[in-house]
């Protein structure tokens, strides 16, 4: 288990990093290290662009049946979302942003979760498994 | 800056944005291109991002934005080096960058930008 | 992969999809043709469906995609081989693919493609 | 009759090649045939990608003009469907299909029938006729 303080643009960097060594570690094909790794990317700059500061955390799981994956949960303390339907939708941004960092993670990922209070924060949990 | 390299063959600026790139570089790259452009007589520029890691939906808008700008100033923008991966990621999320021509790989981009400067008659419409 | 053959004409990339080809069978014919088109000097793909049996909305979005994410890549891709009867099938049912070129046959499709590569000088945009 | 249990991509190419026999066998033009096909792919379809499995029942129908029809029943013990009207919304998709697949089928047969429970279960009626 690996975890991230996404304070800076650096840190995005960094998570980047920390999600392709494990994607590699769990033996994803390169087609899905890229979808893993642009995921990350996406959330951890969300942290950054919205929240100023917060954290990753990278775990791998196992099913019962033996399949493994690559579990990564963003957690801030930030503004929140006040609509969680519109956040998702691909093309809606409250800033300068093309809107398509949260639907595109959802698309990119075999799970999604998404939870968040208005003045409390946020939290993005999203898996992808190997086949 | 040390992940870029900045090149210059006739009136071609090559532009090669490598790794681990982050947000801020990217933007401080965008304004040393366009500088770049303004202060030499470039008339194409070509984005080569084959040793980019990955375009995220951040990557994808400074793109365009800068094929945009370069436009503005009349120049033209080919994007080279997208590999398989990247453009099936791109795809799957919905990320398109339609105003920004693309080439295969670096000859191919120069061939298009050498005819286009010697027959200097095709407008960028037509490339 | 039994259904599907690719062939290489010059600098042209000309996939058949066969028959009975099945969802995951399209996938995977869809990055076998990407690492092609990154792996040899391709300039353009056809896409050739004369002898698929339908198009639905999973395969409209399979060609549509293939063809954005080749674009992406630098490359050009046209199909063939529509009959009247997928035609008007799309056509009812509301699918479209825009994005994508297409050409009446084989022969017009090269024809188109290798103008392009001889000349070098035609873009997707003057297609 | 004839019924097919889907529960593999590969089984909704068997789907297709049923209905093609027995479209082929009722003498329904070419136009028709690929309509059939068409409709038929989208709803087997829909059983793998939303209820994982469930079956398609194809029988010849007779009107008392004498006129020939084929029904397809698609039924699924699935997650069902909440909202029927948005679901055959042309575009509607929650997922990342191009959301044409029920309301495709609607405009490619000539009677079109959906029944869902959400929970329990979804069940598709086709019918087209031999003019
Ligand atoms: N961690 C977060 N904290 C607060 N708001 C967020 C967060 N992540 C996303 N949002 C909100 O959701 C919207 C959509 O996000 P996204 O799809 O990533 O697009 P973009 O970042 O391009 O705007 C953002 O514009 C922002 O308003
Ligand atoms: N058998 C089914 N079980 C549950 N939900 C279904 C089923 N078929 C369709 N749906 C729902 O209806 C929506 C629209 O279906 P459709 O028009 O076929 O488009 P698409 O499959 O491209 O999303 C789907 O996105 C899904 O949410």
């Amino acid at each position: 288990m690996s975890r991230v303080e996404i304070c800076s643009e650096q840190d995005i960097v960094l998570a980047r990093q920390v999600a392709r060594q494990a994607a590699l570690n769990l033996g994803f094909s390169l087609v899905d290290q890229t979808r893993i790794i642009t995921a990350v990317s996406e959330l951890a700059r969300n942290i950054y662009t919205y929240a100023t500061s917060g954290s990753m955390q990278a775990q791998e799981l196992k099913k019962a049946t033996g399949i493994v994956g690559l579990e990564f949960v963003f957690e801030d303390q930030g503004p929140g979302i006040d609509d969680l339907q519109l956040a998702l939708t691909a093309g809606y941004s409250s800033g300068q942003g093309l809107g398509l960092g949260l639907s595109g993670a959802k698309r990119l990922m075999d799970e999604f979760e998404l939870q968040s209070k208005l003045g409390q924060g946020t939290l993005v949990r999203v898996v992808k498994w190997t086949k | 800056m040390d992940k870029t390299s900045l090149l210059k063959i006739g009136k071609v600026l090559i532009l090669s944005i490598e790794g681990e790139v982050n947000d801020f570089s990217v933007v401080s790259m965008q304004d040393m291109l366009l500088k770049e452009v303004r202060n030499t007589s470039t008339r194409g520029v070509i984005l080569n991002i084959a040793r980019l890691e990955i375009v995220d939906s951040y990557m994808a808008r400074v793109l365009s934005d800068t094929a945009r700008m370069i436009r503005l100033m009349g120049g033209i923008t080919i994007l080279v080096g997208v590999n398989p991966m990247i453009a099936l990621t791109m795809v799957d999320m919905g990320l398109d960058i339609k105003e920004v021509k693309t080439a295969l790989n670096l000859d191919a981009a120069l061939e298009l930008l050498t005819g286009l400067t010697t027959l200097g008659r095709y407008s960028e419409e037509s490339l």
